[in-house]
């Protein structure tokens, strides 16, 4: 046994953080939240090239995968940064098109979406597709059958400004097959993961922002009240952080209970992130509750996630199924 | 011990509740942070003053009906129980008018209440710096003595209706040289339409500016604007923080109304065994009806003259928190539309942005941190000094 | 309106608390809960003899009552002294024996139990009577029957050792009629009383044990984890206080929604004096952990009392019914 | 990163789990804070020793069998999930051993670790103090130069274990003009049956006598029994405590085991649709889950050498505060049920015990307000000082 990430997986990681942190992120999150989708893409296509769409898709269809650790660690460093668009939609319509009986959809999309050359997303336990008006192509689950949507109603905005929903309509059938809960599945481990990485930058950036604002003459970190809402948070994150590996080491061998530790590493990374924003915006305070301040980013990230791709309840439930 | 209301109160109560069934807009009027929602606001504010209903616990000859804290209390129940709109004169009813009741001069009260009562004026504060949130005592924007008034110079921030306010008040540094740091300051009113004001809007988390950056470059401000003694900021602000103001802050009436309405959401959407859920909207509903009974229960020693100190502390950490747990179980009820935000199209809940509101609780008016300071410290008696 | 306690209810109030504050009335909680009952009857007679028990029984079977108010006001004193034995029981039996249709038994037990001379306890919506070896009469409740048994099971300890549980045995009907509701409700409400008052009393002693404690060279009091946690538990008791008395009102009221409220009133009491027990004992460290420290007395009662009546969850259910 | 365990720890598993099903008593053992019950449980860490399970990571020498740190996880996991009494020798496993094993001299590890290993000798800790709790630098029992060693002389309380238990370890002021308080202490081991050693049993909240105040009046301990070098004594208990200790003082097997019984007293006592208990049995279920994949993690982390040193303090906020809800989970799906005291007759159902030992889990080993404190400090590099 061996439960840490191995170097290479570390230097991934690291890429991916340097890469995030160079591109200036933040700026092309809010391009994304005003509709302009352009640097969002710029920065997908960037990130394709280290990978990191390719992990949830197997060599047939020129990807690398699956790799769940791998994914596990990329999409941490994806919600360190806020990263905007349909990522766990893109795992999740991955997947589905393997998993499904026809190939041809696979051959048809599956390269392109390892390669960043195609943004797609997908409406499946919920209404919603997230960011439909930026992708390439929207899909639909209905019954069984994947549904090739031929567009899809307004825009609407979410508390992460980030996340712009909207209901597919229309389209017809392009392949058929029990795979949805199976994406499901491949779209919470993915939401955890990013969950977590939001709570990590959140409990980063307040730690720092702890260590530098005086209020009554002294650095607010040095306040016990602070000491503890941030012990708290980290203490939250670093114990969902093995449950999200945990359910990456049971994806990749297939364990029949790899479903219920995503579920519980969901919920451990969801709620341990929405923690760690509460906590950012007490310690914060005012300047934690504007738009213009970059945590902001992070705080409605942390506030969608805890419930996209399985509410905390019916995460809850699927732990202590048989 | 009762909870009895007299025959008076029941009919005020009837009376309001007969106007504002009358007169609330049937469709919400936009929200008050941006320009089109904030005259429609303030129209509103025009229509309740109209009818006396704007500041019913003034005195007759500013605006109001001299009406009791509980008739005070009973209109805020039928005023949200009728889901009637924000009050975007909030500010300056709570914050301000309390502080010109005690220390304002007769001539300042007929300048500015009336005007405040009627929604002509709309008071934006202004306490906040940007390195001065929590800690007044550190406030840097200094008021320097000139011919007939004083001069303004700084930067505030946080300044909550000032995208779109009138005037606003705040506390101004006029002696750097006093001894301690919370001397030498001067509580002062100025507009926001002055010369060398800048006001420049912030957005809060969902992007709508509900406050704003003020860069002040020698404002002028008449001596007639300072209110009580110049270099007494500090006490004439403190004077009214601790006690109406602890009552009147957040309304019960707030709550019992976001309670009712969470009790609907879920008796629509929830599964009723769905016990979990159920458990958190009975301690909304719990939470509201302590607040009110509590509220009850220090407006009775209220009346009685007696004082509401630090109770205000024990106050505000409940409700802020309160608001906060109420308005997630009613994200988590609205499922997948949870996340949405209000008004950007059909279908709003009211919820999302109710709940951005909430976030803000535990931060402004004194932080819940320091409120639990202030409750073990002076309720308490717990010793000051290592925090 | 006055929500307040008129002058006189205060000083009953205080004439209780300096009653049982000379009774030494922890000794006799020890006594009690070692099975020795005789301090701890000499103590209700005394209590008996101010009126208490008297609350709850009508002018007509020699009682004072009802007066809730003044009933809830006294219990909380009640609770604030860790008084032993079947307290809330006692309120239930005077209720159900006055609503039951029969008369004779009401005439043979109420004077007693309004005077002191009886005490006595009973099992309606659980198992277990409270005391049920100290008592001079055990009811139980079948179905809509009120039967006074003849006997008891083997006598268990509470995680409050002054709370001795046992089953009622055999015995015969002696009134009928569908008050159960009635009296359960008047029982949680002699319970949140009396957990109020419990909670107060872990708060008051943890304040003064934070003053007066050091460690690293500083009154233990002056640290700000230590002040937040009592402030939460201040808050969460003055939270509770009004809706107890709130129910108080709409129990003298005879208002409809006397349940709802009492309901209301025994989750926030009895939630709030349980935080209070886990702050008192945290903050208390190992000596509050000790039998032999009086503390005790009061945190495992908080712990009995918020299920005691009616659990949490019961009461959450009661308070959203129709 | 995997989670695969060798065929090797997979034999030593079944291994475990077999002797553990041919020999853990069909019939718990009495509690074993009575004199009967503690008899008991030294009877059983024989039988353990007998078959070189008591101290499976112990080099062979001392009655161990040299096990990987995985290997004892994996032990832990098949004792708990076997139901297996509590370890009567905990203290001296866990506090003494690492200290000996780090600090002793041979003599000393030969004297004392076969004893220990099969429960001839049991140990007490004699750390706190009246006035010192989680504050050792504060400690004032002496320790005094003699012919051939040291007299022992002053007060410890919360000797767990002391109240049946043979001999003792714990730190004493030799030095009372160190300049600075932590300085100038020495640890010491001592037998409880010396002369001048008083022993008063102390009742934890259900009045079982789980500690113990220790007066001791001139006690004689040779110098053969002090570890490390005097006035070393802080830095020798220290140096042990963040790290392997952090690792073992509570093993992710007994949550485990315990959120598996609270899985199948839910499956046998709740009505499924009643969520609020689903999601305190689910959350108890991950928790468990959660701390035995960190521990995998910092185990993997140790194996290379790696520092586990503020970590510990995460770990213990995490498990104390798990435990309790775990247990106050229990309680509540027992209803009525859930206040009755175990031990005193029939229908035990472990939960209560389990529920008051819980209780004590914040508190003791550094409370958890220290522990956030380190946090804090260590790990986040927030500023030291005020608290």
């Amino acid at each position: 046994m061996r439960f840490l990430l191995d170097a290479e997986q570390t230097e991934f990681t690291r890429t991916l953080d340097r890469l995030l942190t160079a591109a200036d992120t933040p700026a092309a999150v809010r391009a994304w939240s005003a509709g302009d989708h352009g640097p969002g893409r710029a920065l997908w296509e960037r990130l394709a090239a280290t990978g990191v769409f390719a992990l949830a898709v197997s060599e047939e269809y020129e990807g690398l995968g699956p790799l769940p650790v791998e994914l596990a660690a990329a999409f941490v460093e994806l919600g360190r940064h806020a990263v905007p668009g349909p990522l766990a939609e893109t795992v999740a319509v991955s997947v589905l098109l393997q998993r499904l009986g026809d190939r041809g959809p696979a051959k048809e999309w599956l390269p392109r979406i390892a390669s960043g050359r195609a943004m797609v997303t997908l409406a499946l336990s919920g209404p919603y597709a997230l960011d439909a008006d930026a992708a390439d192509a929207v899909f639909h689950v209905v019954d069984d059958d994947l549904v090739l949507a031929d567009g899809h109603g307004p825009v609407r905005t979410s508390l992460d400004p980030a996340r712009r929903l909207a209901r597919p309509t229309g389209g017809e059938s392009v392949a058929h097959g029990p795979a949805v809960r199976e994406a499901a599945d491949w779209a919470a481990f993915a939401t955890a993961a990013q969950a977590l990485g939001v709570g990590l930058a959140l409990a980063e950036r307040t730690v720092a922002y702890a260590k530098q604002r005086t209020q009554f003459g002294t650095a607010i970190g040095a306040f016990q009240a602070v000491k503890h809402q941030l012990a708290d948070a980290v203490i939250g994150l670093e114990f969902g952080r093995p449950l999200l590996y945990g359910a990456a080491v049971a994806l990749a061998a297939g364990a029949p209970d790899a479903s219920r530790n995503i579920a519980a590493a969901k919920v451990a990374c969801g709620e341990s992130a929405y923690a760690a924003a509460r906590t950012a915006l007490q310690l914060h305070g005012a300047i934690g509750y504007t738009a213009e301040y970059d945590l902001s980013l992070w705080i409605g990230k942390a506030t969608a996630l805890r419930t996209a791709w399985g509410t905390p309840s019916e995460c809850r439930a699927r732990v202590l199924s048989a | 011990m009762d909870l009895d209301f007299t025959p008076g109160e029941d009919a005020f109560r009837a009376e309001a509740r007969g106007w504002l069934a009358a007169h609330v807009p049937a469709t919400p009027l936009p929200s008050l942070e941006t320009a089109e929602g904030f005259a429609a606001h303030r129209e509103w504010e025009r229509t309740l003053s109209g009818s006396r209903w704007s500041v019913v616990s003034w005195p007759e000859e500013y605006g109001g009906r001299g009406a009791s804290i509980l008739r005070w209390l009973v209109f805020e129940e039928e005023y949200y129980a009728a889901n009637a709109p924000g009050r975007v004169s909030q500010n300056g009813i709570s914050l301000l008018a309390p502080t010109l009741f005690e220390h304002g001069t007769d001539g300042q009260r007929a300048r500015v209440l009336p005007a405040m009562a009627s929604g002509e004026t709309i008071w934006a504060q202004a306490w906040s710096e940007p390195e001065a949130g929590s800690d007044l005592a550190s406030l840097r924007s200094t008021a320097t003595r000139t011919d007939g008034g004083w001069l303004l110079t700084g930067q505030k921030t946080w300044s909550s209706r000032a995208a779109f306010a009138d005037r606003a008040f705040g506390l101004f540094r006029s002696d750097p040289e006093a001894d301690r740091p919370h001397r030498g300051l001067t509580y002062l009113m100025f507009a926001l339409n002055a010369p060398g004001v800048t006001v420049r809007p912030i957005g809060r988390l969902d992007g709508k500016p509900a406050f704003a950056e003020l860069f002040l470059d020698g404002v002028f401000v008449p001596n007639e604007d300072v209110i009580g003694a110049p270099g007494q900021g500090w006490r004439v602000a403190m004077s009214t923080a601790g006690n109406e103001r602890g009552l009147t802050l957040r309304s019960p009436g707030r709550f019992l109304a976001a309670a009712d309405r969470l009790t609907t959401l879920w008796r629509e959407r929830a599964d009723p065994s769905d016990t979990a859920l159920r458990d958190r909207v009975a301690d909304a509903v719990i939470g509201a009806r302590a607040y009110r009974l509590f509220t009850f229960g220090n407006a009775s020693r209220f009346a009685e003259g007696g004082d509401i100190g630090a109770e205000s502390s024990l106050n505000k950490v409940f409700w802020s928190e309160l608001d906060i747990r109420l308005h997630e179980t009613a994200l988590d009820l609205l499922g997948p539309d949870g996340e949405l935000c209000d008004g950007d199209g059909s279908g709003d809940s009211g919820w999302s942005e109710g709940y951005v509101f909430s976030l803000a609780g535990p931060i402004y008016a004194g932080t819940n941190e320091i409120q639990r300071d202030i409750i073990a410290e002076r309720l308490l008696g717990l010793p000051k000094g290592r925090r």
